[in-house]
């Protein structure tokens, strides 16, 4: 990923910064610059979400892009936010441990290296909060 | 507008074509369509041809001049266009072909998909492949495209009563089919235990749930119902052609393990068809993972959400069962050369209706086309009959 | 097939959009098209987005899907779809939108342009942009794309009587008309020393002669003529639709500097208009280099071959003069996110017809858009006029 | 360029080899399967092109690409051989020297350096033949 393309988002990655429809109260991570339901009617401003979720769904991935290769096997999943939205997010923890229904809490954690840019990507993971 | 009907199809070998460059890929599927069509090329008025990647794949784009091109058509001055919607860029390319004869502004329209994936690396391939889907928030966390098909799957095995033998099931089953098919990648009949046995790449699916990386191209011709009498005694119509978007993460969607966009779709498809179910004959559906055919048979509203397992178990979707799936061996054993992949369908299903298809041969007057991009975020359905 | 008018326009700035990302660029380009419609969303039917290469500037295929998502739209699941041709995407996806509605399938469709190219280095930009042109017979040789249509200016120089200083006199024009447009990337005069004391790119052109690298979006929305009233006052017909291809590699063109597929879309354009060339009373054209514009007005017909440059000294080309070229400031001071430019050039022409054009207004009933992909492989030209 | 991709028109980028048509007689390089004019009627053979030829225009490239960028400026051209087809290739001489319509003949050179995947690329270049 492009030093700039990372940047651009570093608030909302490092910080689960999103966004919220002040019109229909809905909540948006990721960030949403428009309101599907309000659209230009809506308001939208950023929100911090709590960090707090529940496993939709998970895997563990075996194979990875050249990125993520050395720290396989990890555990991905979609997490549901207390505040509502999903989000797309690795968890710390054993391939046997996850569950789906598990209760999670984010952290802030090193997601990958790019070698070829030179660049740590920090963000958003979650761990096991039961 | 206009009734339409393809009257020539072409296809490629799909494999690992070393030795062939991805222009020449196309001019190969471009040449058999139109000696199938008994069109010349100086006849052509459009193309449109579905490409994933080239950019990332071979570092060019501009694809709709490049094979006009080297089809011979430069001269012409034809207009020549690239549709992009990751793995339905083939079914988008027949679909605008359909539309630029229906609308009347064109007579006779070339649709062709095209992919050349070999050339470069599996981390690189699959790096490209995860474009498909939210790059910002889904590739940047670590999700590959088997893993977001994966979560699918864990999604779907916690709430329905799927096994992992019947899911495995549905390779076997496309195996069996593209062992009798010509142009297939794989042609070697497997087990349940080869699924079970092979290597997990995202949990619960393993290397033999997955489509294979491919290279290939396919071509159809289409033009007014009206005039496919002067090009062909065995013209198949096109009956519907629908296509429906969703949202580009997986993790947006209303229902993770159903693909609302293929309801829609589906829905839309038989309504423009003015068909019912019972009506389709056979169906070439996404089987980019084992358990997207799952999910494709049910979605459409072949069968009530949870019992595709069970239907693919029973033999309903073979050869010889009621509603033959895949008779090409779908994505899994046909292979999946990701803009091809659209287009391949419709071949299929043409050479079907036709009576054409050999060992595979089943007994269909309508076919249904589902060719989805992505996690489900574009799907497009076509439905073609005899006439 | 029915009359087609565009009945809202929308605009970003053209800029280095730093803080702004891929996605949310088209969200500000569409929600501005869609309230100058005053077209809600839930009444768009379908939407075309012209996109060069996403894949390779920010790692991201399935463009239409991603963009119909965070305009708000994915839960109505309309088809959205990507095309491309290099730097006349923007054109193309304008066309598929007419075809659409032309055709009766759809009654209200946007067609979007956009292009994030700032979030790579300037070499990997280059490297992607030359995949425009032949990549295995032109870019493996060391061509880049300033370098070809350098040789395109050489060649032209060599036969016709060009100088220097009028082909710098495109670029201080088109600078005088950006620095009237709000939305321009560059909105500074120059004079024809600072075009000829600029850095040499390729020889003949210097940094001045060229484009520059842009971050934009553009959207336009289209609906049958018959229903534009019941949206606005001052719909825009669209007269003519026409694109056309041409052999993707420059060397293997019939005439290294005239582009036969602007010839032959020019042609039949104003066919399809039943106009003549009298009755346009304004270009958008492709000056994605100074010598492209030149080449532009004469191969569409506006004046004869090696009589532009004169033309342009003359000021017959300037906002003044009888055949103003490029109000918008064109791609040199406008800017020129490659798939944005094509709908950007359908925007500055519906905004001087209507009459909203500021300091720039010229006095326009019809107007004509060009814009090319690679060196000319893609031409694609539209007529609109007032109704 | 990836190895495969290079490496599959070895033959055609060494030894200037391109295709003739037979039916009609018309040459192409680069390579073609098809011809333009009689194209399902044409028989396609592989023909191997002298390498004399002149060129139809020029220009000297000074801002390049990553993988050419040392070796800025160079003179590319577009050189229309003796058989027929025009193809672009660098011409070896000093930027001043190139004019249209000098004879200049093929040399087997070194074209770039790859330092992503490692592999030198070797192709056909031209020299002034005065
Ligand atoms: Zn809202
Ligand atoms: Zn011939």
């Amino acid at each position: 990923m492009s030093v700039s393309r990372f940047w651009r988002k570093i608030p909302q990655r490092y910080n689960l910064i999103g966004t919220q429809c002040t019109t229909c109260g809905r909540y948006f991570y990721p960030p949403r610059s428009l309101c599907p339901d309000c659209r230009r009617s809506g308001t939208i401003v950023e929100h911090q979400f709590r960090g707090e979720g529940t496993i939709v769904t998970y895997t563990v991935i075996r194979t990875a892009s050249d990125l993520f290769e050395h720290t396989t096997p990890y555990v991905l999943a979609i997490v549901r936010l207390d505040e509502g939205p999903n989000l797309t997010a690795q968890v710390v923890c054993r391939p046997e441990e996850a569950r789906i229904g598990m209760r999670v809490k984010s952290v802030f954690r090193r997601i990958a290296a790019d070698g070829e840019s030179g660049v740590i990507h920090y963000g958003t993971k979650f761990v096991p909060a039961e | 507008m206009r009734d339409v009907a393809v009257i020539g199809v072409g296809c490629t070998q799909f494999s690992e074509h070393w030795y062939t460059s991805f222009r020449n890929l196309f001019v190969e599927a471009g040449t058999l369509a139109l000696e199938d069509a008994g069109v010349t090329g100086g006849e052509v008025d459009a193309l449109y041809v579905g490409n994933m990647s080239a950019g990332r794949f071979v570092e060019q784009e501009h694809i709709g001049a490049l094979i006009a091109d080297y089809a011979g058509l430069a001269t012409n001055h034809i207009p020549s266009t690239r549709v992009e919607a990751a793995c339905a860029s083939g079914g988008l390319a027949f679909r605008q072909a359909v539309i630029a004869v229906a609308s009347g502004m064109e007579d006779v329209v070339v649709a062709a998909g095209v992919e050349k994936m070999t050339d470069v690396g599996t981390g690189v391939g699959v790096d490209t492949l995860a474009g498909a889907a939210d790059r910002e928030w889904e590739g940047f966390a670590g999700a590959t495209f088997p893993g977001l098909y994966a979560m699918i799957a864990n999604d779907y095995m916690h709430r329905y009563a799927l096994t992992r033998e019947q899911l495995a099931q549905v390779a076997v089953k496309n195996h069996e089919n593209g062992a009798k098919n010509p142009i297939a990648q794989f042609r070697q009949q497997i087990t349940i235990d080869t699924v079970l046995n092979s290597p997990m790449v995202a949990d619960p699916l393993r290397l033999f749930d997955c489509s294979p990386i491919t290279d290939g191209a396919a071509a159809v011709v289409v033009v007014p119902l009206e005039r496919a009498r002067e090009f062909t005694d065995t013209p198949v119509r096109v009956l519907a052609s629908v296509q429906a978007s969703d949202t580009i993460a997986l993790h947006d969607r209303r229902d993770i393990s159903t693909l609302d966009a293929t309801v829609a779709a589906g829905r839309r498809a038989l309504r423009q068809a003015r068909l019912e179910h019972r009506d389709i004959d056979m169906l070439e559906v996404h089987d980019c993972f084992t358990i997207a055919e799952i999910c494709a048979i049910e979605d459409l509203g072949f069968c009530a959400k949870g019992e595709a397992g069970r239907l693919t178990e029973e033999g309903v979707t073979a050869l010889a069962g009621d509603l033959p799936v895949n008779t090409s061996g779908g994505l899994k054993a046909c292979g999946h050369p990701v803009g091809a992949t659209g287009i391949k369908q419709i071949y299929e299903i043409v050479t079907q209706i036709r009576g054409e298809a050999g060992k595979r041969q089943v007994d269909a007057e309508v076919g249904l086309a589902h060719n989805v991009g992505g996690t489900g975020a574009t799907v497009v359905v076509h439905i073609l009959g005899g006439c």
